[in-house]
């Protein structure tokens, strides 16, 4: 469980996220132990205020261009991503923070790229929208919408193509549902039975566009015209979440082909950092509604105080660690070095020929006139 | 005249086009009811209501498609793409149907449609929202494309372009959208096919479209300390391409930089220095420079995005160059 | 009924195919009159003849490029644009010549615009697969697989928007729906309520694609994804169509929304003139039962005999005067002339201004220099 | 060496590539069960199996994601593209993930992708597929660009664009498969980068690339019976452009002729154009001179099918133009 973070996690400590017991231990809920339930929490926790952060550095303009945050919606990167394997594979949009973290990229090399700084795990060339670490399975990270679907499709279909077991799990909003590279990946994932869960973090709204404005029909009924089963979780819950994806993801890996994910969630935030939180398009109550009555951290927090699974002072050290790590981050962040200029063109190409000019600004040619050789 | 941004000026536009015809009709993502991603169509769903000004679902090639079919039928629709990066994948409809249409069809269907959005890069928006597309719809026979520059062109440009009864591309600039200038008052229209001159200098013609003209202005205003006099051609029309414009500025000044925000291979300033050198060979005393984005994805990190994207000093550095001054 | 060819056909002549006569008269077979089911049986014989006419040509050269035909589905140009009205309007891919004369574009119009000649409904720009004539409200003939379907939608919206009771039929292939552009277009015209009939001509192949091979659903399970209700027909009883489509079009008229056709029908010849007819695609032995037991000329002509309502002798009357009409066709089309070469650059643009150039191959230039008008 | 068609030379290519490389497979329209819409893959399915060899639904968008996405993973799909005309709705997949993934990722993924079919015309297809694809592709860095000309260099290039670790474009012709040569038994690859200089004269240099090659050739013959003898430059690769070669050319004759199978507004030939006078203003006698295709869609009747395509008529003129014979 979360395991991802401490296997891979390259931050310093890493948040306390044991692995799964298997079953439920006494004193827990749910069939979750108690170590397992305050992992969940504490993971939660890390995302959120790395989230918070990634705000107050957006707002003093330590980051620029988009920022999308994940505010809110957690319980699915801890509870879908939580579950899988470190060498599964991930693919997401653009809301893509904390799903990074929970897939194993450290908040600093996260952060770091949020700064657009040297030590981000894109270098600083990707930016919010782009973090990338394939080392760990996370493979972006995409700004068109719908853009990852059929990529996702690809890693899936590269791993039957290898004939592994992993699986590719492969996020998007319920705005992209209505891209054709839904309807052509969904389908190609059907007739080649790909290993790939399809996960719709339904937070209700493309940007502005409430969703049944674009839709007569409901997300789970997306699938089925391609013939893969829909599924519908309350992606408040992580509990729920997690029990689902981690059965779900055996599924898969065992062969059953693709399946698709409705999973309901708020932004609790506005589309991203430039939007307001409420406008005409929804309103301040409906907001407000949400983020007290279904917050996924709160309420699992809660059921855990009710259980007597936590104290004050258990959830204050969680917090506290979560905000270090990200204090940390920040500080890394700050003060990593911006990209060399001297890199600019590096990465354009993964193969430098021998003959013949790749770039067609002068650069090659500037380099030959100052001996260089002709890259 | 009055003052008002960029933004502003191209509502006014619609405005004055949707009074006057009600076959105009504005569809996109977000353009109703959020007013739009960037605020352009601000106040428009109220003023013609949900039959005419329309929120799509995230979907560019088939709402780019269902409005080039209402044109077919005769409609003028605005179908704003929230940025031209998302409208790669509307391409084939932009091609294929639209520019190709009238012609497979031996002129029974004209397709008097506008794409409009920003184009090119902002602000750390990183590779995927950061490109310029001039090239990709110019390219293309039966496609015009219009890139306005300033408050009063995108307002007249605009205004054209939904006249007209070919497609006609409009490409804006997300960081034009707050640059306030004068505009004139009541109905205004800029032919297509104009260029004009936003500054008169005589020693180097620097010729250029759409935002990049700032940053002309700003490196001619930086010459000027040195005593030199730059020409600075705003294109304003891709196509129609003014021609003459071109020629006359290169016959003034004997030199051409042709400065742009996009990339070299095969961009706007390929075509204009091989028509210069083609039809002005003998005006010319130095081979025509190019401006351009470096040849990378926009990189997010500020610095190297400032390092790729072409500014005044690269300008004049090329200025200086053709008149062999570097 | 088959009214569009009477009505706007320019063919010298025309088939006789009275207008409908509202309900079953004596001697009628599944409530057609003794003239409806004539004239259905000679338009389809017109189809029939016109394609093995191009056959011909095409074999001879004197009809170039791609050249599809549509022998063996021609129920569903009789069937499914005989009850549209004059001003409704249809759009559809590249298998349209029958389409084409059934919505009123004269088979000398058609064929010469397969010769390539200045008398073609595209003035010899278009050739087989963009024959277009919206005077009749035929809008094409598009050569990308699921390019029709937005377009489609695009004049639906149109009629919706001026207040008008015509409908939209959009034709495509059984391999179109997996297109994006399918997805994109279908949910749209939900959402906007577009009066539109989608029909897939599901021939079973998209050229040598078995659809099966391609989609683990049934065609007519792609729609509901969307929101629109689905159909099928059997795309190769021209009666069952016929019906079909005349109550279907008048729902949609009447405000119904979008609804979608699944009419199965087969393809008796190869993709287009380049293919063979069967290969390792399909067997020989499937393409001679399918032509033998489900043609649908035949089968209406068996029905017409069983019931006492034809004769051999009306039969080849009918069918010598399609053969005069095909014949005729070709005439007209192989004596019409080749489009004037300075129309090069026409239509290319409607408006032309005055100032620039639009041309960057030296047409305008070489104009201005002769003294012509900048173009 | 052995005489075989185009085709076959590029069925040859991928044999040669898939029996050293597991990683590399084909997916496409129509590639496996029916051996290719041309017949390219002939025999392939029988031979790799349909892990390897895949056909796939028409979606063009999709499919080429899905190679990309496998070549995000490290395998080598070769992506055919019934033709490259079709790739317009794959077109977002190719610049914003293929060509962009690389530098936004800082390097850590490669997507090593062949995209190949035929762009360009063929013989009275019409408009919708008769386009020259080549500029929507090369314009993009990250992107490589090969168009071979001969059955030789179509082994070659395909050979060198799979093992690229890049996405490469390989641009063939339809009017190519069936053409006949010697090509080289055994491996073969022919290095991206490098233009082959098919004929030597010395009095003007004809450039140009892809099925050209053949009207270039013809047009040089003519010229020869008055006299003049054509350098014919093939540059094989679009991106990396073998400049030096170009150069040289232009260096010992002073005059060039660009000439393009695609529209003139930002063509091939502008690029080329606008380097040459770049690099080599003082070697120039005359201006570059350009022959593509007429600026019109493309008409399906034969006789301005031919009218619109460039050919040796218009080359020849274009020579003698340069070399003030006209
Ligand atoms: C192809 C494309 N069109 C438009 C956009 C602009 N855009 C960015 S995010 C977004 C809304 C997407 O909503 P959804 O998929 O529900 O994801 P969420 O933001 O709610 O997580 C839009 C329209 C884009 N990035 N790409
Ligand atoms: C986008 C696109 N991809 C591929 C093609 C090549 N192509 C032409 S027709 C066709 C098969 C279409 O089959 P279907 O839609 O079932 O129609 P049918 O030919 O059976 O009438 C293909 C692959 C094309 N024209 N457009
Ligand atoms: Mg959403
Ligand atoms: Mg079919």
């Amino acid at each position: 469980m979360s395991s991802a973070r401490t296997e891979k996690g390259d931050a310093p400590g890493g948040v306390a996220a044991p692995a799964a017991q298997g079953g439920p231990g006494k004193g827990g809920i749910a069939g979750f132990s108690r170590e397992e339930l305050h992992g969940l929490l504490a993971e939660m926790l890390l995302y959120r205020r790395f989230e918070e952060k990634a705000e107050e550095a957006y707002a003093i303009g330590k980051i620029g261009g988009f920022c999308h945050l994940h505010i809110g919606q957690e319980a699915l990167a801890a509870g879908a991503i939580g579950p899988l394997r470190s060498d599964d594979q991930v693919i997401t949009a653009y809301r893509e923070h904390t799903q990074a973290i929970a897939k194993g990229i450290s908040p600093r090399a996260a952060m770091a790229e949020l700064f657009g700084r040297a030590d981000g795990c894109s270098g600083g060339r990707g930016g919010s929208m782009h973090l990338f670490d394939p080392s760990v399975g996370f493979y972006g990270g995409h700004g068109i919408v719908g853009g990852q679907i059929p990529l996702g499709a690809g890693l899936a279909w590269a791993i039957r193509y290898r004939g592994g077991d992993q699986i590719c799990l492969c996020f998007m909003g319920d705005a992209a549902v209505n891209q054709g590279a839904f309807l052509e990946s969904l389908n190609m994932s059907a007739i080649w039975r790909l290993p790939i869960i399809y996960v719709v973090e339904n937070n209700g709204y493309g940007m502005g566009t409430a969703f049944p404005r674009v839709s007569v029909t409901e997300v789970e009924s997306r699938s089925g015209a391609c013939g893969i089963p829909a599924h519908t979780v309350d992606g408040q819950d992580v509990l729920e979440c997690y029990r689902f994806f981690e059965a779900l993801a055996e599924e898969v890996r065992g062969g059953d082909g693709p399946h698709f994910v409705n999973a309901v969630t708020y932004r609790f935030r506005g589309h991203s950092m430039s939007d307001p939180v409420a406008g005409t398009y929804r309103s301040r109550k409906e907001v407000e509604s949400q983020t007290k009555e279904r917050d996924p951290i709160s309420l699992l927090r809660d059921r855990m105080f009710e259980a007597g699974l936590l104290t004050p002072e258990e959830l204050q050290a969680h917090d506290n660690r979560a905000q270090e790590l990200c204090a940390d981050a920040v500080d890394f962040a700050g003060s990593s070095p911006t990209p060399d200029p001297a890199t600019l063109h590096d990465h354009v190409y993964a193969e430098i020929n021998d003959r013949g000019r790749l770039f067609l600004d002068g650069r090659d040619a500037e380099r030959a006139a100052t001996g260089g050789a002709a890259r | 005249m009055t003052e008002m941004t960029y933004r502003d000026a191209l509502n006014a536009a619609m405005l004055q086009e949707m009074d006057r015809d009600d076959s105009v009709f504005l569809l996109g993502e977000e353009v109703a009811e959020y007013d739009g991603a960037y605020k352009v169509s601000r106040g428009m769903l109220e003023r013609y209501g949900e039959r005419r000004v329309v929120d799509a679902p995230i979907s560019e090639l088939g709402f780019a498609g269902l409005c080039v079919g209402a044109a077919m039928a005769g409609l003028r629709p605005v179908c704003e793409f929230m940025t031209f990066n998302f409208s790669f994948l509307a391409l084939d409809q932009v091609i294929n149907s639209a520019a190709k249409m009238l012609y497979m069809s031996n002129g029974q269907i004209p397709v008097p449609i506008v794409f409009r959005g920003p184009t090119g890069a902002a602000l750390q928006l990183s590779a995927q929202h950061s490109q310029a597309c001039e090239v990709y719809y110019a390219h293309a026979p039966g496609v015009k494309l219009v890139a306005p520059g300033t408050p009063a062109d995108a307002k007249g440009l605009l205004a054209a372009a939904i006249r007209d009864d070919d497609p006609v591309a409009v490409m804006e600039g997300e960081l034009l959208y707050n640059v306030r200038g004068e505009v004139p008052d009541g109905e205004h229209v800029v032919p297509l096919g104009v260029a004009d001159l936003k500054r008169s200098g005589g020693d180097v013609s620097i010729i250029t479209h759409g935002k990049m003209i700032h940053v002309a202005l700003q490196a001619a205003g930086q010459l000027a300390h040195d005593g030199i006099e730059a020409d600075v051609l705003d294109l304003r029309s891709l196509r129609p391409l003014d021609v003459d414009a071109i020629l006359a500025t290169v016959a003034r000044t004997n030199r051409a930089v042709y400065l742009e925000e996009g990339w070299p291979f095969a961009g706007v300033g390929a075509q204009v220095a091989s028509l210069i050198q083609q039809e002005a060979f003998d005006d010319l005393d130095a081979p025509v420079a190019r401006v351009t984005q470096a040849d990378v994805p926009m990189p997010y990190a500020r610095n190297l995005e400032q390092l790729a994207k072409p500014g005044a000093k690269a300008v004049v550095e090329a200025c200086r160059k053709v008149l062999y001054l570097a």
